[in-house]
């Protein structure tokens, strides 16, 4: 169906770079579904993308990024702050100040020690965690914080790095310039929460709102219902249009059973946007109407097999090329879902959305799609190999596209001799196992499966904790392939003092470094297949997210 | 009558009754509560009583399948009352037992040559001729066709699976056989051919019976000697021609005078000389005191129930465990046995559904 | 659910049989070899059609199973191959009507990776059918032995395993089955991947199956303790040890034949659930019920791919009951 | 008078009236087994008046318990039996009749007891219960006017406190108070014909005396006809006015019970007479058994079913082997090849001295 | 009587102590022997040493297992103080705690999740009497015709079903081919009690049919048992009314030994039907069992399994009492 006042005509992937059915009527109630709860609501603990694009209805930011569709999303603008950050002290000190105006649901102003103390409760990681904590490594400067809950200071706000000099203003004094900083400031974590509400690991169950709308009731794994926060004002938020009078999200174990609702039109929009399942895909894609409402953003998402170069023979160079020219591209895609749902084929290790990326970058010839067996013969001779050796493919068995991607590449790599056995771990220990590169050497895991997206769009947020040797930890690692190449970190160190667009051609030979390496197999650039309901209006693909920017939804009766 | 083969005295036997978790002990059936027995070599002992009087427990105490309570047996001059290990294996040979359930007695998977050979193998029996050779030698002693040696059970009938059992005992020679209802369950042209059997064979080799029954008939046929049993205790013990003419005990009076007569023209007059007993045997977890009898009896008094009555010598030589003996004038005076005793079972009537049968 | 097979089974199936042996008085001329109750059980059994049907299917299964390497290797598609020309890349769905079924790939292929069903049907039915019988041989033992001690020892022993068994019984069993295949180690003894996670199923399976056969095989004790044999046996100063192994075992073979072939369909269910609910043999080894859970997915858009698995368990499953039935008619006309 | 012609080939023209209150005329009942036809009841005819007692004697699986549940109709439902021949009671002809005249007559025209009571009642009810529900089949009436009758039959038979007692289950009575229980559960209709299947063979001998006696007391006093199943020679002889002998299915033997016991005539009845050790005969040196054991009832012996374990069996050349000896004989019947003087000769002369 | 009553508590109470002693224990166990940490579990995606200490003497995961086993006692009969952050919170008994997983209380997430179970196992429980018994009487009185034979093959062919896969197979039919019922799910009864009913059908009927299927066989053989009693005879000799004495007779006593089946797999139901709610998405007890063990959730996983093993427990109880009561023999004796 067409919208009535401009916009563009539906197509598939038409939200990708416009803004559909554009509309200003407020009203009506936004029906969201998700197969998948939520991790927690509580701004500093929730970690997945769905959840950030979610916290953005009641979680104000001292920036965000921008509520445009393609590239322009990517930038990051004031939210909570009147503008951009003031920079002084050779680029160590931010400086925001606050707008008027802003609220809390129960009507108290949202004050700068309001942001500090969200801040602070990264740091009580024992109580408030799951969410990321890069803001406690640029904050906390060696003064061992232990959160606001284990704090000294009377009004507790003791850390030192930040500072409140009136209710408007506050300031984040850094060791070292960090060009990055801002992107860490827009996270939900670093939203404001009112110390006198914080209800420390329980905040999640009722988080206070700064945003337009207030979380009504949560019911764990059944429901969560939004209204709107009558103390938000329009006018303090340049950002946020709040169409709709109410945003329900209803979990359902049944994914097939959302993906009818999404078709028969009585649910709105997947809130995970995490691609429909196999039967609804198949009907997208065989009909037109259907398929013209869909689209089939990047996820920011590169799936990859890691080479382990701790377990041999992986530490040869050759043998992880073997592998890569030996994997079969397109039966990994469609092991993924094929080219529509699944994604591209990938190529490098940056994907699209990250700056510095290059979409033609193939040094595998992997694009052709299929397995070079003779390349990949001449690579294991190279590597002393040459009848093949034998190996262990981690993957996490909660996980059955990977398990599907690690079966394909074991019948891929068995056709040049590699005799890969497949290891499904438990998926909800991933971390203390194949997170763990004392567990990856004992167990012999030469490649581990895993994905990884940006947690924000610069190539340090994408590719750091993948390559950096200095983010190899013993526990949570997610450098699998051990990476630790001294050139690269410095490279890493040098991007972050630099502007970004120099930055962003550091990262593309980053990218190439790890790509020559071979140390990381990418299977494809992920995109996901998501329904929108025609009745939706403002709808388009918010970059940053890959995914329907829920913030700007609004919807027709 | 030579020197005793077995004496019993005093055994007891009572099974512990336990209950809860812990299986402590809340009760116990005195099923064999303190008897005494003798048997001489060569002869026949019956032991004749009602239903769960304790007859099969005692032949089990006797055969030491199970452990006496307290009490001694003598076997053969050797006190076997709590023998065990070898000892015990070895008193195997010298007693050996016939059941009652020719169906029950024969394991069902094996063959006819298996069972028979058991005790030889068990205990280790040197068969020079070969084991075969010896099962069917057995096996013809007792009348069954060697050729079946091969044969399973539940392909014979219920004689001739007797006619198993009783070769299976005979195996190791034994100086004595416990006998445990052994035609109970065999029709009567069937019985006739193993209480023959029987006959004959304690002829051929000198065997020594307990033979326990409860059809007094069977009994009297077979018995030198006959003790009654009652609840727990032997009532009377007399040789057998004494016992039958002359009951003492009132019970073995009672018994005795219950057996139907399979002659039409008699009965009227087996009738009139019934003694009709009330109710049941009491159950023997809780014994009536004094004299067991005394709840069915129709001579009981006051005496009864406080002193239980010792089992004594009478002058005609009946071993008798009774206050009032019956005497042979109140056999013999016609008619009279049935209404005293009737006049007198009235009078216990009350007594009896009140102290015994709710005990069921 | 309470699915143990639940009546009482009497191992004295016949008495007098038509002919009664006759006396000594009579010779009859050529020695007669008895007939066992086995022989007459097999005649019993041979008469029952549909009994003798699932015999024989379960004998072909086991056939399958022994030989599924070879029959693959015949067929030519392994089971781990994958065919990309077969697939369609758009929707990940086989090319062709029901699951891409062809005269190259009988059952069709499997969506995404285009591996041969039936292959995988084949190597399924090795995994249902070694960790089924295996399992039901750990069960039959355990449950035997302990089955045996408590019925004949009797007292405290009697009493605690008892316990254990109405324990197990009352205990939230695939729960712990989950947990206890999730937690085991993933290769032992030097076994591959498929073979130690078939040992960890039949390990599991086993344990919680032996209390169904502890509790038939210890009624069957007590009931037979009672009988005469045993007494007599006693009587002739056997030991425990041939009482138990001599006199009680070959009475028990009937009953824990039985009901080792009545707990096979059982455990067969239980992997399939299990693999089912991702905790029984990983990929990329089939088994039935990981190809439904797989197929799960697909019920809609490749129904073939459901059905295949499905029906393959089913048959098996009422195979083995029908021929666990037929058995129990034939060793015991009674418990009809 | 020794044809052979099978009893059912006596034809249509039998069909007169009966003029005994009970008659039985060529009862046949088989069932169909695994392991071939059953001939149960193979042509057992009688005739039984009220207020006397037959007595049926015979050995373990001769077919004396199937005779009772086919005169009950028993076999009717739900069995793998065919029951043949007629059974006429006060006139009227059973086996033809339909289900629901012969289920009307069942425990109020005719009843039974069982050998083993406590089997026979059911666990779940109160022996008062099961009186109540036999006496309101037949008599309706209220629940309170059945209990007393219950209580009142529960009186009779001898059981104290009878008032009490009613409520109680099968289980908390003893034995012999089960059989009575049974018997009153029988009588409450006032039965004409009784059936005791075995009453006393489960108890003991001094609980069987009162049992008999009971018994009958109980017939004396209602007048019923009295069939007495049993396979103790004793307890006929202390009851039944006459005696039916079964051997194999068959009525080997028929006659007022002093005759029987006084003058048998077939070789079988020796037999039992001769296996007995009796108290009221001086103790025997031995036994005389019968050889063999009884017959299968699915092969029966060819001819006389009994000639396999007859002493007697050649004395009419093969006669005993090939033909089946008919039972003749009016008051006193007996189904034998041998000329009726010479089996008295053989009693008197061979028999009798040993017994 | 009553002291019966009384003891048969104590046991159910020792029961579910041993049920609690053993899973605590295995569950104990499983990251030692897996090498998992819950802790980590807890954190998420970022790892930072001194945090997982801090989770885990948050958690007292360092605490040695009989102390944890000595608190998670504690905290059922009497409650127990949390420490989340700012203030100490209070955990009601009976306190199972707070999930690792998401900081929910244990106890009200079972409570809430029991009504979906509840209305499960009940709704089927009374197909599956009714159809099963139904059926294996009509087989028992028709034996050897061929309503027997129709039943005990769609019997036979129930017990050799799946249910997961006769799940499926019904939910592709009637909700998406057909499109007759609504694609599985739970809808609260308080909500909506026509689309509860209707998204149980099927999960109703699948799991009634492979129950029916066991009753149907069970009561059959019952039925054929109690029918060749000599009690039956006997009332059949009564001049009964065949309908009297298979409803009156052989019902009460062939039906009698099912209550205990009856008992234990409703109680085992109840506490979660983890296939058929993986089936069907219910959102049930089974469910819950089946995601904490993945997510090796101590804490609910011993929630789930203790209550599983209550309902169990107590469901024996129940039949043992209902037994003494149907009985006299047990109830007298
Ligand atoms: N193993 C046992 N445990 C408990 N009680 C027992 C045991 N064996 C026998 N009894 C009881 O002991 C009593 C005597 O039993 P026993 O078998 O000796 O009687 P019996 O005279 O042989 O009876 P019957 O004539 O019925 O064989 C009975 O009350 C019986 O219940
Ligand atoms: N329902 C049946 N099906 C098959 N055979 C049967 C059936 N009922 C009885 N019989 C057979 O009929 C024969 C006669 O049985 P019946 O019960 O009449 O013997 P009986 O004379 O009463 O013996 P007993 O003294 O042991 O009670 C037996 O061989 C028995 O096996
Ligand atoms: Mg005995
Ligand atoms: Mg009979
Ligand atoms: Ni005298």
């Amino acid at each position: 169906s067409n919208s009535s006042n401009g916009g563009a005509k539906n197509a598939q992937n038409a939200a990708l770079t416009e803004v559909l059915n554009v509309s200003d009527k407020k009203g009506g109630t936004l029906e969201l579904w998700s197969s998948q709860d939520v991790d927690s609501l509580d701004p500093a603990r929730g970690y997945y993308a769905f959840v950030w694009n979610l916290n953005r209805l009641y979680t104000r930011t001292l920036v965000s990024y921008d509520a445009k569709p393609g590239d322009a999303g990517m930038k990051l603008v004031p939210d909570l702050a009147t503008a951009e950050a003031v920079l002084s002290n050779d680029g160590k000190t931010y400086t925001y100040t606050l707008r008027d105006n802003v609220k809390f649901d129960d009507g108290t102003p949202v004050t700068s020690k309001d942001v500090k103390y969200g801040i602070e409760r990264i740091f009580a990681q024992d109580v408030v965690s799951g969410g990321p904590v890069y803001l406690i490594e640029q904050l906390d400067q060696g003064q061992k914080y232990p959160g606001p809950y284990k704090d000294s200071d009377p009004n507790k706000l003791g850390l030192k790095s930040v500072e409140t000099p009136d209710d408007k203003t506050i300031v984040f004094n850094l060791k070292q310039p960090y060009a990055d900083f801002p992107y860490l400031l827009a996270m939900p974590g670093a939203g404001p929460v009112p110390a006198a509400r914080d209800t420390g690991a329980q905040y999640g169950t009722k988080p206070a709102s700064s945003g337009p709308y207030k979380i009504e009731s949560y019911a764990p794994g059944k429901a969560i219902k939004w209204t709107r926060n009558e103390h938000w004002d329009q006018a303090s938020d340049p950002l946020r249009k709040a169409l709709p009078d109410a945003i329900n999200m209803t979990i359902t174990t049944n994914a097939d059973d959302m993906d009818q609702r999404l078709i028969a039109g009585t649910a709105d929009a997947d809130a995970a946007q995490t691609g429909v399942q196999a039967a609804a895909r198949t009907k997208i894609l065989q009909d037109e109407t259907l398929r013209a409402n869909s689209d089939t953003p990047t996820t920011g998402f590169i799936r990859y097999a890691a080479m382990s170069t701790s377990v041999a023979p992986f530490d040869n160079v050759d043998c992880r090329k073997a592998v890569m020219l030996a994997s079969d591209p397109t039966s990994l895609q469609t092991a993924r879902g094929g080219p529509i749902a699944g994604g591209d084929i990938g190529l490098n290790m940056l994907p699209p959305n990250i700056p510095g990326s290059e979409a033609e970058y193939d040094p595998y010839n992997r694009k052709q799609g299929a397995p070079q067996v003779d390349a990949a013969k001449q690579a294991l001779a190279a590597c002393g190999q040459p009848n093949g050796f034998s190996t262990k493919i981690a993957v996490r068995n909660n996980k059955p596209a990977e398990v599907k991607t690690a079966e394909a590449l074991q019948a891929a790599l068995k056709a040049v001799g590699i005799d890969a056995a497949i290891d499904q771990i438990d998926g909800a220990q991933a971390s203390s196992i194949t997170g763990s590169p004392t567990v990856v050497k004992q167990k012999g895991y030469g490649l581990i499966i895993s994905g990884w997206a940006a947690d924000y769009p610069s190539g340090a947020g994408y590719l750091q904790p993948l390559v950096d040797s200095r983010y190899i930890l013993q526990n949570g690692n997610f450098n699998f392939a051990e990476i630790k190449d001294p050139s690269i970190d410095a490279l890493f160190d040098q991007a972050k003092t630099v502007p970004p667009a120099e930055a962003a051609a550091i990262y593309t030979q980053i990218n190439h470094k790890v790509m020559e390496g071979a140390y990381i197999l990418p299977f494809v650039v992920d995109k996901a297949l998501n329904y929108r309901n025609p009745r939706l209006t403002n709808v388009y693909i918010h970059q940053f997210w890959g995914m329907y920017d829920f913030q700007a939804l609004g919807v027709t009766s | 009558m030579s020197t005793p083969l077995l004496e019993v005295s005093g055994l007891q036997k009572h099974f512990p009754i336990t209950a809860g978790l812990l299986r402590r002990q809340v009760a116990a059936v005195r099923a064999v509560d303190g008897i005494d027995l003798t048997v001489h070599k060569g002869e026949t002992l019956g032991l004749v009583g009602e239903s769960g009087c304790g007859k099969s427990t005692a032949g089990r105490l006797i055969t030491r399948i199970l452990e006496p309570t307290a009490g001694k047996v003598t076997f053969d001059g050797r006190d076997i009352t709590h023998i065990k290990g070898g000892g015990l294996r070895g008193l195997r040979q010298d007693i050996q037992m016939i059941f009652q359930d020719p169906y029950s007695s024969l394991n069902p998977r094996h063959t006819v040559g298996t069972i028979v050979a058991a005790p030889l193998q068990i205990q280790k029996i040197p068969t020079p001729q070969g084991e075969k050779k010896a099962v069917q030698e057995l096996l013809e002693m007792v009348g069954l066709n060697p050729e079946h040696y091969n044969r399973y059970p539940h392909e014979f009938s219920g004689g001739q699976r007797q006619r198993i059992g009783i070769a299976r005992a005979l195996a190791l020679k034994p100086k004595m056989i416990v006998a445990d209802e052994p035609v109970s369950a065999l029709d009567v042209s069937i019985q006739a051919q193993v209480v023959n059997l029987l006959d004959d064979l304690q002829r051929e080799l000198d065997l020594t019976y307990l033979f326990i029954a409860h059809d007094l008939s069977v009994v009297r046929h077979i018995s030198d000697r006959v003790a009654v049993m009652y609840l727990g205790k032997v009532v009377e013990v007399a040789p057998r021609d004494a016992l039958y003419a002359h009951p003492r005990h009132p019970y073995t009076v009672a018994l005795m005078s219950a057996v139907p007569v399979p002659d039409p023209s008699r009965r009227d007059k087996a009738q009139r000389e019934r003694v009709l007993l009330t109710g049941d045997v009491p159950s023997p977890i809780d014994p009536p005191s004094g004299c067991r009898f005394r709840t069915r009896c129709w001579k009981a008094q006051d005496v009864c129930a406080t002193e239980e009555p010792p089992l004594a010598v009478l002058a005609d030589g009946h071993q008798v465990a009774c206050h009032f003996p019956v005497s042979d004038e109140e056999q013999h005076a016609s008619g009279s046995g049935r209404s005293a005793a009737a006049a007198a079972a009235a009078a216990v009537a009350t007594v009896e559904t009140v102290g015994t049968v709710d005990k069921e | 659910m309470v699915s143990g097979p639940g009546a009482s089974l009497s191992e004295e199936s016949t008495h007098d049989v038509a002919d009664p042996a006759e006396g000594a008085a009579s010779t009859s001329g050529k020695a007669i070899e008895g007939r066992s109750l086995r022989q007459i059980a097999w005649r019993r059994f041979k008469r029952d059609k549909v009994a003798m049907a699932g015999g024989g299917f379960v004998i072909f299964l086991v056939l399958v199973a022994f030989l599924a390497s070879p029959i693959v290797k015949l067929i030519g598609h392994p089971i781990d191959a994958f065919n990309n020309n077969l697939i369609d890349p758009t929707l990940g769905l086989p090319i062709g009507p029901f699951g891409g079924i062809s005269g190259e790939h009988w059952l069709g292929v499997e969506p995404t990776s285009g591996r041969d069903i039936f292959s995988r049907v084949i190597y399924g039915a090795q995994t249902s059918i070694f960790v089924a019988f295996l399992a039901a041989a750990v069960s039959t033992v355990i449950g035997s032995i302990l089955g045996l001690a408590a019925g004949f020892v009797g007292g405290w022993v009697d009493a605690v395993i008892s316990r254990v068994m109405d324990f197990l019984l009352a205990f939230p069993q695939l729960l712990f089955s989950i947990a206890l295949v999730s937690v085991l180690p993933d290769t032992f003894f030097g076994l591959d991947g498929r073979w130690s996670r078939m040992s960890v199923l039949i390990g599991v399976i086993g344990f919680f199956g032996w209390p169904y056969i502890g509790r038939i095989v210890r009624g069957q004790v007590l009931s037979l303790r009672e009988r005469e044999f045993v007494e007599a046996s006693r009587s002739l100063g056997a030991r425990t040890g041939r009482i138990l192994f001599r006199e009680l075992l070959p009475n028990l073979a009937a009953p824990i034949l039985v009901y080792t072939t009545l707990i096979i369909p059982t455990n067969i269910i239980t992997e399939a659930s299990l693999s089912f609910l991702g905790v029984g043999i990983e990929a990329p080894n089939p088994s039935w019920g990981g190809m439904l859970y797989d197929a799960k997915s697909y019920y809609q858009s490749d129904p073939t791919y459901m059905i295949i698995p499905g029906v393959c368990i089913f048959i098996t499953v009422l195979a083995f009951n029908l021929f666990g039935d037929g058995l129990r008619d034939a060793l015991d006309p009674k418990a009809h | 008078m020794t044809t052979s012609v099978p009893v059912t080939e006596i034809g249509p023209a039998d069909i007169s009236p009966p003029k005994s209150f009970l008659e039985v005329r060529d009862l046949r009942v088989q069932f169909a087994t695994d392991d071939g036809i059953v001939k149960s009841v193979d042509g057992v005819s009688f005739a039984l008046e009220r207020g006397r007692t037959l007595g049926i004697v015979g050995e373990s699986g001769s077919g004396k318990s199937v005779t009772s549940l086919a005169i009950l109709g028993l076999h009717r439902t739900r069995s793998n039996a065919t029951v043949g021949g007629e059974i006429w009671l006060d006139g009227e002809e059973l086996i033809k009749a339909d289900d629901e005249r012969v289920r009307r007559l069942r425990g109020r025209k005719m009843s039974m007891i069982f050998q083993d009571p406590l089997s026979a009642m059911h666990p779940y009810y109160t022996i008062g219960q099961q009186i109540v529900e036999a006496y309101r089949i037949h008599h309706g009436g209220s629940k309170k006017a059945a209990k007393q009758r219950a209580i009142d039959m529960l009186a009779r038979v001898g059981i104290p406190q009878p008032a009490r007692r009613v409520d109680d289950y099968p289980h908390q009575f003893s034995g012999g108070m089960r059989q009575r229980a049974m018997i009153a559960m029988s009588l409450v209709n006032n039965p004409e014909l009784l059936i005791a299947d075995e009453p006393t063979t489960a108890l003991d001998v001094t609980v069987q005396a009162q049992i008999l006696d009971l018994i009958r007391d109980l017939q004396e006093e209602f007048g019923s006809a009295v069939i007495m199943i049993t396979h103790d020679l004793g307890v006929v002889a202390e009851l039944a006015d006459d005696i039916l002998v079964m051997y194999g299915g068959k009525a080997v033997e028929r006659g007022p019970a002093e005759t029987v016991f006084r003058s048998p005539e077939h070789p079988y009845t020796w037999g039992l007479l001769g296996s007995m050790p009796r108290l009221d005969r001086e103790v025997r040196d031995r036994l005389n058994p019968i050889k063999g054991t009884p017959p299968s009832l699915i092969n029966l012996p060819s001819g006389c079913s009994f000639h396999p374990r007859c002493p007697y069996a050649g004395r009419n050349g093969d006669r005993s082997f090939t033909e089946r000896p008919e039972l003749t004989g009016s008051t006193h019947a007996v189904a034998c090849h041998m000329p009726a003087e010479l089996r008295r000769e053989i009693f008197t002369q061979e028999v009798s001295p040993n017994l | 009587m009553f002291a019966y009553v009384v003891r048969r508590l104590v046991n159910v109470v020792f029961t579910l102590l041993v049920i609690t002693l053993v899973t605590f224990g295995v569950f104990f166990l499983v990251p030692k022997l897996t090498g998992s940490d819950p802790a980590l579990l807890y954190v998420g995606k970022t790892a930072d040493p001194v945090a997982l200490e801090g989770i885990r003497t948050k958690l007292g995961l360092d605490d040695p297992i009989h102390v944890q086993y000595g608190k998670f006692l504690q905290g059922l009969v009497m409650g127990r103080d949390y420490d989340n952050g700012p203030d100490v919170t209070h955990c009601n008994a009976p306190c199972f705690g707070y999930s690792f997983k998401t900081d929910q209380e244990v106890w009200p997430y079972l409570i809430d999740r029991l009504p979906v179970t509840l209305s499960l196992a009940l709704g089927a429980a009374i197909l599956w009497v009714i159809g099963g018994i139904g059926a294996g009487v009509i087989s028992a009185l028709r034996k050897g015709r061929p309503a027997d034979r129709i039943v005990m093959t769609t019997a036979l062919a129930g017990v050799s079903l799946p249910i997961y896969f006769t799940g499926l197979v019904s939910a592709a039919i009637f909700s998406y081919w057909l499109g007759w019922l609504p694609p599985p799910g739970y809808v609260d009864f308080v909500v909506n009690p026509a689309e509860w009913a209707l998204n149980l059908i099927l999960p109703w009927i699948t799991l009634a049919f492979l129950f029916a299927a066991t009753y149907a066989r069970l009561t059959r053989a019952n039925m054929l048992e109690t029918l060749s009693e000599d009690y039956i005879r006997t009332a059949r000799a009564k001049g009964l009314r065949e309908r009297d004495v298979v409803g009156k007779h052989a019902l009460r006593s062939g039906l009698t030994p099912l209550i205990t089946v009856f008992g234990l797999d409703l109680g085992s139901l109840l506490g979660g039907a983890i296939l058929t709610e993986t089936t069907f998405n219910l959102r049930g007890l089974g469910e819950a069992t089946l995601t904490s063990i993945r997510q090796n959730d101590l804490p609910i996983i011993l929630g789930v399994t203790l209550f599983a093993a209550f309902f169990i427990v107590i469901a024996n109880l129940v039949v043992d009492l209902l037994y003494a009561a149907v009985d006299p023999r047990v109830r007298l004796s």
